[in-house]
């Protein structure tokens, strides 16, 4: 392993690394973005704000067929991670890149979904719940290309033969960006009552 | 970490900090120390800022619809704006940045025994984040329509509709400053937890950190625990301004009152965020005047843990009168009142601290211990407010304001002071006049009390807040309450006047004063155990822990202080 | 205390006032006997030559007592004042006493409209009595309110009743009042609404029986010139009087020629 | 970076994963409001745990990280509900939603 940056780097007081202990701290922040938004959501939908029942006009086989391609983009970063732990680096290369295939697989379906909704009037301004539904999907979606295009950093390095923690991260970052939409599939694709 | 792995990082540390050219050093830094100096100068270029507003409403309180020198007219919307952007700038621009960020990067480190920031270059990015917020918001002045003038809260719907609030682009890039602001606090606080979490030196124990590190820490965690909501919040103001949805607003089915709790359940623990910071410094600054332990280390701290928890299920204090439902209030008050139980008990703790000490009146001392009669003022007027049937009364008169302005001048301006008057030696080797130091000192205080105790009165007087001109209000427009009015202001303009010998002691200290010593208030923290100012990458060899940091006057040794990283004897 | 500055016109005024007094008295009995100790601690601890501090850790029992029975005492006083308080606020807030009559206001930037129930007691019905930046009110009833806002929050505030709440937009807020005394007094909006914010008050004139019953017909007919009118009418040379006041002050006369 | 610990069956997980998604999207079918409900967000947690636990490697990570997680929802929850009175209801004690109650939309002029 590499020894750059400052020594405190390299330092685990809490027996985690470094850069893990960051990575977590991350996501608790992003729980608070994100659980704040989704929180808002279900005080207006409780509350029978009308415009909600438009949940039922999104589609739900293009919601599954994206939950399915992000849940399998998780199972291939972690393959890659598992990769990477013993050392085969061309393996991981492979698994990250197919994961980046899978988040553009991703984005293609939901540019279809919003083209769709947007074609038959369903604007963000339409009501409160296309507004929740494009924000919150939206906000998803920027998390998937950062995510990509940090996979796809890494992955260079990786080939270089550094930071291989990284790949560990990443994933971490990639599975939480998955969880989010584990929540948001139920809330705008299946629960319309 | 075993010792062999430290010995080797040790020199891989040594071939690693060499002199960095001109650009990399102080421009592009990921030298915590510089990083730390861009936020304090920053947040100092900010106050000024903040306080030239302030000057300009204060001088059209005292003397409404004259010309305000150096200023010009203030009218209406101009004033909105001026106290709004005040409120803004005082707590994002100044409290935080230089307390937190700025003098959080430049102590954690030393104190904490370690030769950077676990992450430099996130934590580059975090200020370089802060800089173009902060020049958001002052480009948001200049815009067509001025900036933002619906109060620092920014209620919706005033704040999400143009028609409404008369300044289309002000409010939006207010919105957005106030949001990058955020984002780069939370870099800058995965930082600093990382940091204290796992850097620490060899042998510091979790209850050998000194309280100041322990604070900035726990403001930080709760920024971050607390702030999500309102990004959400202001992705969703923002995007009401521009793009047209109406989550606050009421003709589409949103409600005001979501911001106003989005806003709140941060809005409180941001008062904690600030406030722990300062009350962490004064702690180390009175053990180390009073040569004194710090009575009840654990005590201190765990009232610290509580009062953060309990901040978190106080925020709709802040709008008992706003609509909500008032079987809500019952709750709230309890829990805001709960809140004094933690902290009397660190107050008390504070100044048992005094007792039996032996306490030598420098200047950073002064500063410490006027933040504690300062705040307890502010402390205890809080009081009335937790109370829900007083606020029916006060809210949003300038009791209110006199209450926040005795917490927060105390924690960010004396506590700025007591701090930058502390460290300055360490951060640029030379000693600061000690006796301009106490003119400074007392031109500042009393002014200060002479600005806010009278504004208490108005308060009781039913005067209400963000009022340009009370002569629309018969009832206020009287000569007694007039007379309260340009005395405050008076009393403004005398503390902003001494306020220049501080920025001429501060900067011909900094060139020309006395060479600092390495250790001038025989202090036992890590960070008095190297040169001032400390070289690149801090210690030469990296040190060990022994003690905790407030072992002064240990008895059985002649020296009255006892370095932390100094190795026992051996026996 | 704040009787001096403003004086209590409804019936749960004195309530307040006395609520204020008992937290005055409690704060203030804590705030001195800390101030005092902290003082007495500064002078009698100063540095003396030859003189060493002692070490006090505060973490055993005998040194925590210090901190810690205050402590309890602190408890004991904050359900005291948790106690008085949630009765005033339940009184004032949360319950609704029945009614004598009722009026609705309404918040817009920059006025206040309102429309008084007229003599059925009820809204919406052909005698009410609409006025803008005026509201009258008979002693000694119990007013019901209905608070609306047509664009922003306002701030529904009038001192001398010790009443503020807010108006919330797309909300109908209710509340009561009772005033107690004649007169009239400043109504304020007391919540940032934009840029008039600092224009945004009314008069609240509290009548007897028979001045009410004149005024109202007086409204009625279109005859009566608006009390707010004629009171800031009055008032108008305002600015330059308390410019006037400004350059009589010694002080501020110094400062001004400062600068 | 790797403490040694035996890695979960990825794979395995990943079919449990699917067998899931189906269950939640089949139980709308179903047309009981309830049991949607159940198989929507039900399904919704376990499968965030599966992931948690096993491919972000929870299962094998420090305490500190757990409580770091479940504080961060709890205090969520505290928002909610410290919320949920004054934005969820149509009508509190001392006011009406006009909005969603429709009530008084002509008194609001």
């Amino acid at each position: 392993m590499s020894m750059r940056g400052p020594i405190a780097t390299h330092r685990s007081a809490t027996g985690i690394p470094t850069g893990r202990l960051g990575t977590w701290w991350l996501l608790a922040s992003e729980i608070f973005i994100f659980g704040g938004l989704i929180a808002c959501f279900i005080l207006f939908k409780l509350n029978g704000t009308p415009g909600f029942e438009d949940a039922s006009l999104t589609s739900v086989t293009a919601g599954a067929i994206n939950t399915f391609v992000l849940l399998t983009s998780s199972l291939s970063v972690v393959l890659a991670h598992a990769a990477i732990e013993k050392g085969d680096r061309e393996k991981s290369f492979k698994y990250i890149w197919y994961t980046i295939g899978f988040g553009l697989v991703f984005l293609i379906i939901k540019t279809y979904e919003y083209t769709g909704k947007i074609i038959h009037g369903h604007t963000i301004t339409d009501n409160l719940f296309w507004s929740f539904y494009y924000t919150m999907t939206g906000l998803h979606a920027l998390h998937v290309i950062g995510g990509m295009v940090i996979m796809a950093l890494i992955s260079f390095d990786i080939r270089k033969g550094y930071n291989f923690q990284r790949v560990e991260l990443i994933g971490i970052y990639w599975h939480f960006v998955d969880l989010v939409w584990i929540f948001l599939f139920p809330l705008f694709y299946i629960a319309n009552f | 970490m075993s010792q062999e792995a430290a010995t080797v990082q040790t020199d891989i540390h040594e071939e690693h900090h060499e002199e960095l050219n001109f650009l990399h050093k102080y421009i592009l830094p990921t030298d915590h120390k510089i990083i730390a100096m861009q936020y304090i100068f920053t947040g100092m270029i900010m106050a000024i800022i903040g306080g030239y507003f302030a000057y300009a409403f204060r001088m059209q309180l005292a003397f409404p619809g004259e010309l305000v020198p150096f200023y010009g007219l203030v009218g209406p919307g101009e004033y909105n704006m001026l106290v709004t952007n005040h409120g803004t700038i005082m707590i994002f621009w100044v409290a935080m940045p230089v307390l937190i960020a700025g003098f959080g990067n430049y102590i954690i480190p030393l104190m904490i025994g370690c030769d950077d920031m676990v992450f430099p270059r996130l934590n580059r990015l975090s200020y370089q984040i802060f800089l173009v917020s902060a020049l958001v918001l002052i480009l948001s002045f200049f815009v067509k329509g001025g900036g933002f003038g619906g109060a620092w809260t920014s209620y919706p719907p005033l704040s999400s509709a143009a028609e409404y609030s008369l300044t289309d682009w002000g409010s939006s890039l207010w919105v957005l400053a106030v949001a990058l602001e955020f984002v780069s606090f939370l870099l800058g606080g995965i930082n600093f937890i990382t940091t204290t979490m796992n850097a620490r030196a060899p042998g510091m124990k979790m209850m050998d950190i000194p309280i100041a590190v322990w604070f900035i820490v726990l403001a930080v965690i709760l920024f971050m625990a607390s702030v999500g909501p309102l990004i959400a919040g202001a992705v969703m103001l923002f995007m009401d301004q521009r793009i047209g949805t109406t989550f606050f607003l009421p003709s589409g089915g949103g409600d005001p009152l979501l911001w106003q709790h989005l806003f709140w359940f941060f809005g409180h623990p941001e008062v904690y965020v600030v406030l722990l910071p300062t009350l962490g410094i004064v702690a180390d600054i009175i053990t180390v005047f009073a040569r004194k332990k710090l009575f009840g280390y654990r005590t201190v701290l765990y009232t610290a843990f509580a009062t953060g928890g309990l901040s978190f299920v106080v925020w709709a204090h802040h709008q008992f009168i706003a609509g909500i439902d008032p079987r809500m209030a019952n709750v709230f008050v309890v829990t805001t009142v709960l809140i004094s139980i933690p902290l009397a008990e660190m107050m008390f703790s504070y100044i048992a601290t005094l007792y039996g000490g032996s306490i030598e009146f420098k200047t950073p001392m002064l500063w410490a211990l006027s933040f504690l009669a300062a705040f307890l003022i502010g402390g205890v007027t809080g009081i009335y407010l937790g109370a829900s049937a007083l606020d029916v009364y006060f809210h949003d008169s300038y009791f209110v304001l006199a209450h926040f302005h005795y917490t927060f001048f105390p924690i960010t301006i004396i506590g700025m002071f007591a701090a930058i008057t502390y460290w300055f030696p360490k951060m640029f080797g030379r000693m600061m006049n000690e006796t301009l130091g106490k003119i400074h000192f007392w031109g500042t205080f009393i002014p200060f009390n002479c600005i806010f105790l009278p504004l208490f009165f108005l308060g009781l007087a039913g005067q209400h807040r963000r009022i340009y001109n009370y002569n629309h209000f018969p009832d206020l427009a009287t000569q007694e309450l007039q007379d309260i009015r340009v005395f405050a202001t008076a009393s403004l303009v005398v503390m902003l006047f001494f306020q220049l010998i501080f920025i001429y002691n501060f900067f011909v200290s900094m060139f020309k004063g006395e060479k600092a010593p390495n250790n001038p208030w025989k202090a036992n923290s890590l960070e008095w155990s190297i040169p001032s100012p400390p070289p690149h990458g801090n210690f030469k060899t990296l040190p060990t822990v022994y003690r905790g940091p407030y072992e002064y006057s240990a008895p059985g040794r002649d020296l009255d202080y006892w370095p932390q990283n100094e190795p026992p004897e051996k026996s | 205390m704040i009787e001096y500055y403003v004086q209590s016109a409804s019936s749960f005024a004195g309530d307040i006032d006395n609520l204020f007094l008992v937290i005055t008295l409690i704060i203030g009995f804590w705030f001195f006997l800390v101030f005092g100790i902290f003082v007495y601690l500064m002078v009698r601890y100063r540095r003396k030559d030859g003189v060493k501090a002692k070490y006090i850790t505060g973490e055993k029992h005998s040194e925590t007592k210090w901190t810690h029975y205050p402590h309890y005492a602190v408890v004991a006083f904050d359900v005291v004042i948790i106690a008085i308080n949630i009765l005033v606020w339940v009184d004032i807030k949360q319950t609704l006493p029945p009614r004598d009559n009722l009026v609705r206001v309404i918040g817009q930037q920059w006025s206040w409209s309102f429309i008084h129930a007229g003599p059925d007691g009820e809204l919406d019905t052909p005698d009410d009595v609409a006025t803008v930046n005026d509201l009258h009110l008979k002693v000694g009833e119990t007013y019901h309110y209905e608070l609306q806002s047509r664009d922003v929050l306002h701030n529904f505030a009038v001192p001398a009743f010790r009443l503020r709440q807010d108006a919330v937009p797309g909300r109908t807020i209710s509340g009561w009042f009772k005033p107690t005394k004649t007169g009239t007094f400043d109504l304020q909006c007391a919540e940032m609404c934009g840029y008039g914010h600092g224009i945004m008050g009314a008069a609240v004139t509290v009548h007897s029986e028979e001045s009410f019953n004149a005024t109202m017909a007086q409204i009625q007919k279109g005859s009566y010139e608006s009390h707010y009118q004629k009171r800031m009418g009055t008032k108008t040379d305002l600015p330059s009087k308390t410019s006037h006041i400004g350059k009589e002050d010694s002080f501020a006369a110094l400062l001004a020629s400062i600068f | 970076m790797s403490e040694t610990h035996e890695h979960p069956n990825y794979v395995k997980i990943w079919y449990w994963l699917l067998v899931l998604l189906a269950i939640s999207v089949a139980g709308p079918m179903l047309e009981v409001p309830a049991l949607t409900l159940i198989t929507a967000f039900g399904i919704a947690i376990i499968k965030s745990f599966l992931v948690a636990a096993n491919y972000m490697h929870l299962k094998f990570e420090k305490k500190i990280i757990w409580l770091l997680l479940i504080l961060a929802l709890c205090l969520l929850g505290v928002f909610f509900f410290g919320t949920a009175p004054d934005i969820m209801m149509t009508e509190g004690d001392q006011w009406i939603d006009c909005i969603a109650d429709k009530s008084c939309i002509e008194q609001r002029l």
